[in-house]
């Protein structure tokens, strides 16, 4: 069942977690992959409500991987408009050969 | 003047007391750069600790307690809640080169609570001798939520009106947020198993024991934490840190004056009083910002987190507590 | 009657008690919402340090006892970890809408035995007053591993009829495995502590007075738990639900039987009696079910999860350990 | 030492590190990179033996890079038919260039 | 302002993260993302300063966008000089294409 | 004779020591192929409070010592660190099969101070009811520091003679980054506090009734992570293992008797004596491995790593405390 695929990579500050996820799911994308990750960046907004010298990171590297590169893209464009006036972040996208899932 | 002079030396004993020597200590040691870090574990695991014994000491005391004492006081918390943010609002608004929207999510944070603050103030209160109602530790939900609900509300009528971006604000969901966050379930629990069970053996062979040690330990992170965020501070208009300075203290003494009031009419106890004070004159730390994140999105985090954590928390506990506490002193007598 | 009567207040004198209280708190609060999260690097601590602290227990005392009267509730254990998986093996297959390699990993799991309910097991005797024999603790691993394995090799030979996928099972990596797990590890390790070397400064002054305190932190976390899990059991067939109410109860009152007739046989303590119930009651949280998973990947872990966590562990606290001590005042006398 | 090479990228359920590591090394690549990571997906087995409450991930996603493409596809062939039919994941693989190495 | 960048990714020991971020802001990156990650290559010098049977990862995983490929091959160059003589390392890159971004 | 029986005896009654015993214990299981782990969280917690604990003793008595009497040791300290830094490479120079820049580096690791050796060791001295000067904790930097210093420069040195790769070593840095690491930082923030604030309380509620404890977890940590760390030993020259076996006790009595010397020159009291053989006869864990790695990039980790761990610091405490112990009876008779 090998089949290429768009590879959709959002990084953004954790608060946005929730509402990113409902996103990716309203959007019809069949899963998505999340991973703590700190950074830098033009904004650098501090994260609110935990201590910064503790030994954690603020932002999230979410990853969706989806047959079709227009459900990436509406993905992407509604995170963006809605989220990225305010809060910090960046999105890109790249193509991956799919070997194995158990749906896509 | 002699009253003066027994503040200056009750400052200076204070400043030696654990709770102030080890957030002093935090920020010295941060300053100096140090690399010592307290796992993010174990500041959430300290923090649920600390406000659950809250709880549960206020929770095991209610029981006996006339309910009918607690009205006044709880409807002067929310009064306190709102006065503060609305009176920082437009303090905030009037400074030069602050944006709205920030003085408004700063107005809101400073007018909400601290547990790790009420935590301090309760145990400065015990080694000082000073007694308060058991139940007294349960105003802070009642200042905390109306704070934060109102700072969003006045966010968004503000945003209507400048360019009609405000969204009509659901107040529900906020209070609810705000209750099911970490700090607030903590305190409401200890409060409910505090009241419904016995849990007096291992309150007395576990949370109590433990508390003024987790303190200590909780005031160095957060000393640690204020100098650490001021570079946030440094981003923002000076008037924040300004703000920050001045208003633990007028929150605070805003707090004491009704609860003066509460008092008279109601026989609310000295420490009451000063206990409503510390609560009033923290800022949130914990809950508080996360709410303010996602309710007012395009003000600042920088402003508000910069100026209520290295600012505002140590003035609160530095300066706050032995303050109301001179001050109850001098109004209520030896 | 009046036994019954006594039965329910007892029961309701539980509920009250620190163990139940948080566990019944936990639930309540993630029912409602609650953000509260204790650090998995909390969890995990509190784990080793209650296992040690048991073992530790156990391993001070098993120098002065009679090993003889280990013999038979050791093996007696055995058979009940082995018993209660037989017959949930069985009964599971007979209930409709259930796989059967699912009922297999169930039964296992809840023949196999929870370190959280033993500690709180320990707990509840000791403010009884209850005494039982200090090495009782250690029947923990000659329950729990006979379950586990036996629980695999059956799902190996259901699956080798079935389809002939079932690999011929290797026991000793399943024993090893379970031994080498954190629980179990902890366990042994304090066992052995307290029987080859002096640990009793340490033992008073640290693991024996934060015991109950830590252990009320596990049970609000099992609580919020129980709660979470649920979600697994809506997944899976409603027998489950059903089984997971009633097996903890079964499997105890089968281990008080053959404690009974041990306690005839060589005079094992009520005490003891009632601590075989309990852990022949509990069904394991930590170990047990990674070990189902490896051992049976067939099985939906959903449903093994699921049932114990959700239903299990609480019914096993709850229900279990006060009936099992209302039995014994029945049967041994007050 | 520039030189183009395959990236193989699993993601799974953590309780399978130890046997997915076994297979990449039989395999005979040269390393791997492991990341915790927590996600969604058509399966969501529940992550068995720690509470699903507490603040970890229960996935891994496991990175391989490999000169030879077709140690890639064994590796993930491997995995996939060995455990894919009980355990969540899934299984991408894409090209980068490899800039500097210690042994590819 | 969808733009095609560079995607560079150095793997490498958790105490070179303070040295390796100023080699990538002295070249002019706008941002980087740091994770967490173990591994296994063919150096794996042990983690100083931490228990192994700690459960926390001694690699660090530094991800860089750059709208210059030179930019990317630059910091490249300047960490694999400097430190893979001494340190564990692996670092690869790809070609992504940024949908949104505060700055590139 | 009597004395090495009495020698043999003692140390058999170390072994079981709650120290020592859940040192050997986490080599015992880790060796057993044990999954026992403690969460890095709480390792980093219990090396903070051990070291702000002997911090916060030291400083709280360091107000009534006389500080002059606190020169001579702390000049034997630095002696000590940089004396055995020097002997230890020159005798790994001499050994087949090692590269010098690995051998300066152990050597280095070996000269510096272990805090967690140092905090069993005021366990067992208080345990034998063996006093020593409150500030005599205070004597690690002055050993650590130089030990790291000098290690760094010889590498440089020789470096720069071999090839020329060696940089000119700027000294400042390195203190600077040794002060700020985790465990000076903590044992300096105690001894502030407890200088400069009264912290009585909660040291007593807190601080010192959780010492011994938490001190226990870390030997168990320090033993799982003996074992672990073997795999680095078994990867570089056998000759690494045999340094290790012999250095921690040979830097401990080269300390013991300039230790001596102070004792006859300005009245240095036995215990003191003692607890600085101690301390030279640690090596460290926290802060010197990752020095030595930015230090001295070019050595081995495996080497320096693998022979602290994995042999230096169970010798240093399971053999270096007792000796060290007895000798003091011996030379200052019981
Ligand atoms: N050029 C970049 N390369 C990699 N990650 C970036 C880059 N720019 C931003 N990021 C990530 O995106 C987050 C938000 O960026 P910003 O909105 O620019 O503050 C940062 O904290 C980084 O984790
Ligand atoms: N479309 C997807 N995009 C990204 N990650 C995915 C996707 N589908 C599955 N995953 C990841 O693979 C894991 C297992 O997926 P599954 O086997 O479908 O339950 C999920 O928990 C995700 O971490
Ligand atoms: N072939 C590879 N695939 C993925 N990651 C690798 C590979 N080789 C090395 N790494 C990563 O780079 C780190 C250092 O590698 P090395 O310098 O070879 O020891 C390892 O710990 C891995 O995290
Ligand atoms: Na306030
Ligand atoms: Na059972
Ligand atoms: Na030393």
């Amino acid at each position: 069942m090998t089949q290429m695929a768009t590879k959709l990579v959002i990084i953004t500050e954790k608060v946005l977690l929730p509402k990113v996820t409902k996103i990716i799911q309203a959007a019809g994308a069949t899963g998505y992959t999340v991973m703590d990750a700190g950074g830098v960046g033009s904004r650098n907004t501090p994260s609110p409500g935990r201590p910064i010298v503790s030994d954690t990171y603020s932002n999230i590297k979410i990853e969706v991987i989806t047959a079709s590169e227009d459900v990436a893209r509406t993905i992407a464009k509604q995170v963006a408009d809605k989220y990225f006036d305010n809060f910090s972040g960046i999105i890109h996208i790249g193509r991956v050969e799919v070997l194995y899932a158990h749906s896509l | 003047m002699e009253i003066l002079m027994e503040f200056g030396s009750r400052f200076v004993s204070q400043l030696q007391s654990p709770t102030l020597a080890f957030l002093l200590g935090g920020i010295l040691i941060a300053a100096l750069g140090s690399r010592l870090t307290i796992p993010d574990a174990i500041y959430k695991f300290i923090v649920f600790m600390l406000l659950l014994k809250v709880g549960l000491k206020g929770g095991m005391a209610i029981g006996e307690a006339d309910i009918g004492a607690m009205l006044l006081p709880a409807f002067f918390a929310v009064v306190v809640g709102c006065l503060t943010v609305i009176i920082g609002r437009y303090t905030l608004a009037l400074l030069p080169g602050i944006r709205t929207e920030d003085g408004i999510a700063t107005a809101g944070l400073f007018g909400a609570v601290s547990g790790s603050t009420l935590a301090a103030g309760t145990v400065v209160l015990e080694s000082e001798g000073i007694s308060y109602e058991p139940w007294a530790v349960a105003l802070y939900p009642f200042m905390d939520i109306p704070a934060l609900v109102l700072a969003i509300v006045l966010a968004s009528v503000y945003l209507k009106k400048k360019d009609g971006t405000g969204d009509k604000v659901a107040i529900w969901p906020i209070v609810k947020e705000s209750l099911q966050g970490p700090a607030l379930s903590a305190l409401l629990l200890g409060i409910a198993l505090g009241l419904f069970t016995n849990p007096d053996r291992v309150f007395d062979t576990f949370y109590e024991p433990l508390f003024r040690g987790l303190l200590s330990v909780l005031m160095l992170i957060m000393g640690i934490e204020a100098y650490a965020r001021l570079n946030e501070l440094r981003r923002v208009a000076h008037w924040f840190a300004v703000y920050a300075a001045v208003a633990p203290l007028m929150n605070g003494l805003i707090a004491f004056g009704l609860g003066y009031i509460a008092h008279v009419l109601t026989g609310f106890s000295p420490g009451g009083v000063v206990l409503l004070a510390i609560i009033a004159g923290s800022s949130s730390d914990i809950s508080g910002p996360p709410t303010l994140r996602a309710g007012i999105p395009t003000a600042n985090p920088s402003s508000y987190i910069g100026s209520s954590t290295s600012i505002g928390t140590p003035v609160a506990i530095a300066i706050g507590i032995p303050l109301y506490i001179g001050l109850a002193q001098l109004v209520f007598g030896a």
